[in-house]
């Protein structure tokens, strides 16, 4: 049995398997399929200051092997998160993150600010890839300054563990985690989805309300592995790497690449049990191979 | 005959409690049916899980490189005498065309019992219909079944292209009264079944009916026009089954709500339908 | 019978259906599976100034619906093919385009120089996704200032049809996309592969030589669908589109999403006859769909 | 008896210009073999095109969502009496798998013959010796039905882990004196093909070898040592098998060449092994 313990900045983790905002709803429900308790962490859906609908029916492509989807951060705000949701699942034996998003960066400090205040909850990760509305719409995730910029504010804001999620669809995104980095991020994970496009060729109209949307799943591993290799070389923060993580050598492709833990996204959706089949996967890889520590094999690609 | 799991029930609340449950099931039979459906029964070496009429299974496509999510597949029947569970699936695509070909002894890993369900009748004697389209009809015979050993004595409408797309009438006859329209006449009355005779000849206190969007608008219009009690089975695109990923949205009078988990059954009152 | 001709600037072609450089060699690989006659066009292997090796093996890795690939260029050189492969391939009754490539402007230009000297080269495809030597190699195709740079100096020497090849691994293609035009490009391809990565978790060792590659195959579809929409959206000139192409509904999606000719690329590495199928299969849904011309479809996606 | 397409070549280059076909060819036979390897026969309606030792097939695994490329597999024989193309094949991953699960009837699609071949004897009078190891020496059966129809008296040296691992070893008796290495000492000498007794007892004029690469490296040290011209049969990872991706590369005298167009069969003379 090795070691699996994982810490993120303050963020102390049994194991370094979470799950991916939006695609774990709140932990709940999943606990009929696996014992949540086993888990490294929970990272609950995007949150906003205020409540949202999200948008409009269809949000969802199946491609291959991968799945678009245009959710649009739908949920009930961040007071709505704390009086009644909160409550119920704040004493889940396992670390509950919270996923922070907004249209403008006062939104994502007023949002940040409610979830310092609750003690079962150690840490945020800030979704970074939502369009600025004060810029013309232009994802924050985007650019160094605009990237930079939500991350100082909410940090000052802040002083738990923060994540930043940064966005793949960019030139370099190991500037931008440096970027990050500078603002004061403890941690960055990668990948949020990629910007696809699915049409439905018999009607000739797109298959999502929103024309494109968030690409995940199976197919975007590669580009996802390559990123978390670039910015672990880039930066000294801790990464969190996810990207159509699907299986425990998957997960271990990661770790070599550079993350120090994952998060597992779109899998939940095929099998509600594959985190534990992971965090297992994780384990019987260490043992099978002499390592004491997942430590041992975060960034051990042998590239000479 | 079948067990019902409704005997002590009174809350049709009572399927947020359902524990759900991940199950490698056996094929017991895979009958292609008339048309372009198939019949599939399963069974397990425990007791199949509580069902109940309206819910659903996600289904894994093993073997089919275009099929990356899960399927959702109507809960058809449950027979608790042979421990079987029914499925009545229409082949469309490249995943169903592989579902076609599991045999006898193959293992199909289903996730349920997922969703919502109809709810029953508020009084002990009540007029039920229940209307069902293509292969929209399958959630409707569970329902039947259910309903019948409730006491009540469940009228069907079952609407269908044509005869051969007409299926399991007579799985539907020994729960009710069964009507049938095809549009091309070519058994039952012709037309659709908002046009068949039944509707004007009986008064019905509540319609249950699931089918073809279209054809659940009419018969919704149909309902509220004579202020019956209408659920309708929505079958929206869906990802993860369990209310997690907000993909499956249909609007509600109170915002988006999610079809695999606040639905799959909706009372007409609840949605948005211009009707 | 639809009309399926096409024109990309002074190019004509009997259909808008190409092959991608790199993956149907120089057709003669083909001949035995196909007729050759058929195809609007033959794109052939990325030609440089000198000859080059290209990178060691292993070269290529498969990942979830698709592949990637590192071969780095290896061709004989402008020259060699001038003078014993375009005798060779001449007379092919199509088009036969020539990719050009290179690692510095003066490369590119005297590569192109050749290429126009030669009849029956119609057009070149230009490969900005080459690293620039004299900027730390950076891709030209990911700013717009060494994009627009190189192809403002080829346009300089080469007078017939100039199409573009533009990188994915980019924030903003359709900018690109824009300075590449007023740069002089009679047309732009997208999308190249994207930047990917694959590892052997056992090993704990890169799966190809360069440790990253161009990720290419069914699983890229949803963003170089996406991108082409994008640029055709912001450019007036005609766009080829590629990327995931495996079958005719395929490729009648990119032309809804504007695209004016396809190519097809990795499809032919697992059927050697996609290319005739998928130009029976858009005529068979032009007359199935009433439509006269392949042109009726052009970017005729419902979008409202 | 296989009817040699070779009966009139002399020259090792006829390859080029042999044609390339995509078949769909049915399964007649599809057997599990001792340890983790299947034999399959193939057939069709027309007769299968000329194919010599050596060359392989780019085969289709249908099904399979781990299987994105044509898999590359050696033509392990071809009985023209029975217009039969035999694979034998090693289960390793999902689409090899998948290929185990194909039934008498079914239909596989396969690209061939690619590739060159191994190249004939100069002379007419020469020691041959086949070394294979593992399931290399699929290609090597082929080639020592064709030798010996020319009237060579081939010798097949096989190597595998263990008995269990050794394949088709009847096959090879009935085209020339077959000896056997085991890791284990399970079957035949113990120890590699390079240390059995045979290679001190006989001179051999050219070896022929096809098996895992430490295995070819040991062979052709052993072949350059003692002045045996040798060609070996190497297995990169491919995509297109048609010399158009260059993705299979290896080094040789000449620069990188095309493993699956320029290859499979290489003289030991043009490689760059550090032998």
């Amino acid at each position: 049995m090795a070691d699996l313990t994982t810490n993120i900045g303050k963020l102390v983790m049994k194991n370094p398997v979470m799950t991916a905002s939006g695609t774990f709803g709140y932990g709940e429900e999943f606990a009929d399929f696996i014992d949540l308790s086993r888990l490294g962490g929970i990272i609950v859906k995007g949150t906003t200051l205020k409540r949202r609908e999200g948008n409009p029916y269809p949000r969802m492509a199946e491609t291959p092997s991968g799945m678009i989807n245009a959710v649009g951060l739908q949920n009930k705000g961040v007071d709505y998160f704390v009086e009644h949701i909160y409550p119920r699942i704040k004493d889940t034996d396992t670390n509950i993150l919270v996923n922070v998003s907004g249209s403008t960066i006062d939104d994502y400090v007023a949002t940040a600010e409610r979830i310092n205040a609750l003690d079962k909850i150690p840490a945020i990760e800030l979704n970074i890839s939502c369009p600025n509305v004060k810029e013309g719409g232009m994802a924050f995730g985007t650019s160094c300054t605009s990237a930079a910029g939500v991350v100082a504010a909410v940090r000052k804001a802040y002083d738990k563990t923060l994540i930043v999620k940064l966005s793949p669809n960019v030139t370099n995104i190991a500037e931008i985690a440096k970027a990050v980095e500078d603002a004061g991020a403890d941690s960055v994970s990668l990948i949020n989805t990629l910007m696809g496009m699915a049409i439905d060729a018999e009607k000739r109209k797109p298959l999502i309300s929103t024309i494109t949307g968030g690409l995940s799943g199976a197919c975007v591993k590669p580009i996802a592995l390559r990123m978390v290799w670039q910015v672990a070389k880039a930066v000294k923060i801790p990464v969190v790497g996810l990207g159509g993580i699907m299986n425990a050598t998957d997960a271990i492709e990661f770790f070599l690449a550079g993350a120090s833990a994952i998060e597992i996204g779109t899998a939940n959706f095929i099998d509600p049990t594959v985190t534990i089949k992971v965090i297992d996967g994780i384990n019987d890889y260490l043992d099978r191979h002499g390592f004491k520590s997942i430590r041992d094999i975060v960034g051990a690609l042998e590239t000479a | 005959m079948v067990a019902s799991p409704w005997t002590h029930i009174h809350s049709a609340t009572l399927q947020k409690d359902m524990r759900k449950y991940l199950l490698d099931l056996t094929v017991n039979s895979n009958e292609r049916l008339s048309g372009n459906y198939i019949l599939m029964k399963l069974s397990s070496e425990e007791r199949l899980p509580d069902m109940l009429p309206g819910q659903f299974a996600e289904i894994r496509v093993d073997g089919s490189p275009t099929t990356f999510l899960r399927r959702p597949i109507s809960i058809h029947f449950v027979d608790r005498a042979t421990n079987e569970l029914w499925f009545l699936i229409q082949l469309v695509g490249d995943g169903t065309r592989k579902l076609a070909e599991l045999k006898k002894g193959d293992t199909l890993n289903v996730m349920l019992p997922l969703g919502n369900s109809f709810s029953m009748p508020a009084l002990a004697q009540e007029e039920l219909l229940l209307v069902g389209g293509g292969v929209g009809i399958a959630p409707l015979l569970m329902l039947g079944a259910v309903l019948r050993n409730l006491g009540y004595q469940p009228t069907f409408l079952l609407g269908a292209r044509s005869k051969k797309d007409l299926l399991q009438l007579d799985a539907f006859e020994t729960y009710g009264q069964t009507f049938v329209t095809t549009e091309d006449a070519s058994f039952g009355e012709k037309g659709f079944v908002t046009n068949h005779s039944i509707l004007q000849q009986k008064k019905f206190d509540k319609i249950y009916t699931c089918g073809p969007t279209p054809m659940m608008k009419a018969v919704a219009a149909y309902a509220a026009k004579n202020g019956i009690d209408c659920e309708v089975s929505l079958e929206n695109k869906m990802a993860c089954g369990l209310g997690a990923c907000l993909c499956c949205v249909t609007e509600t009078q109170e915002g988006h709500k999610c079809v695999c988990s606040d639905g799959p059954v909706f009372n007409i009152k609840d949605l948005k339908w211009q009707i």
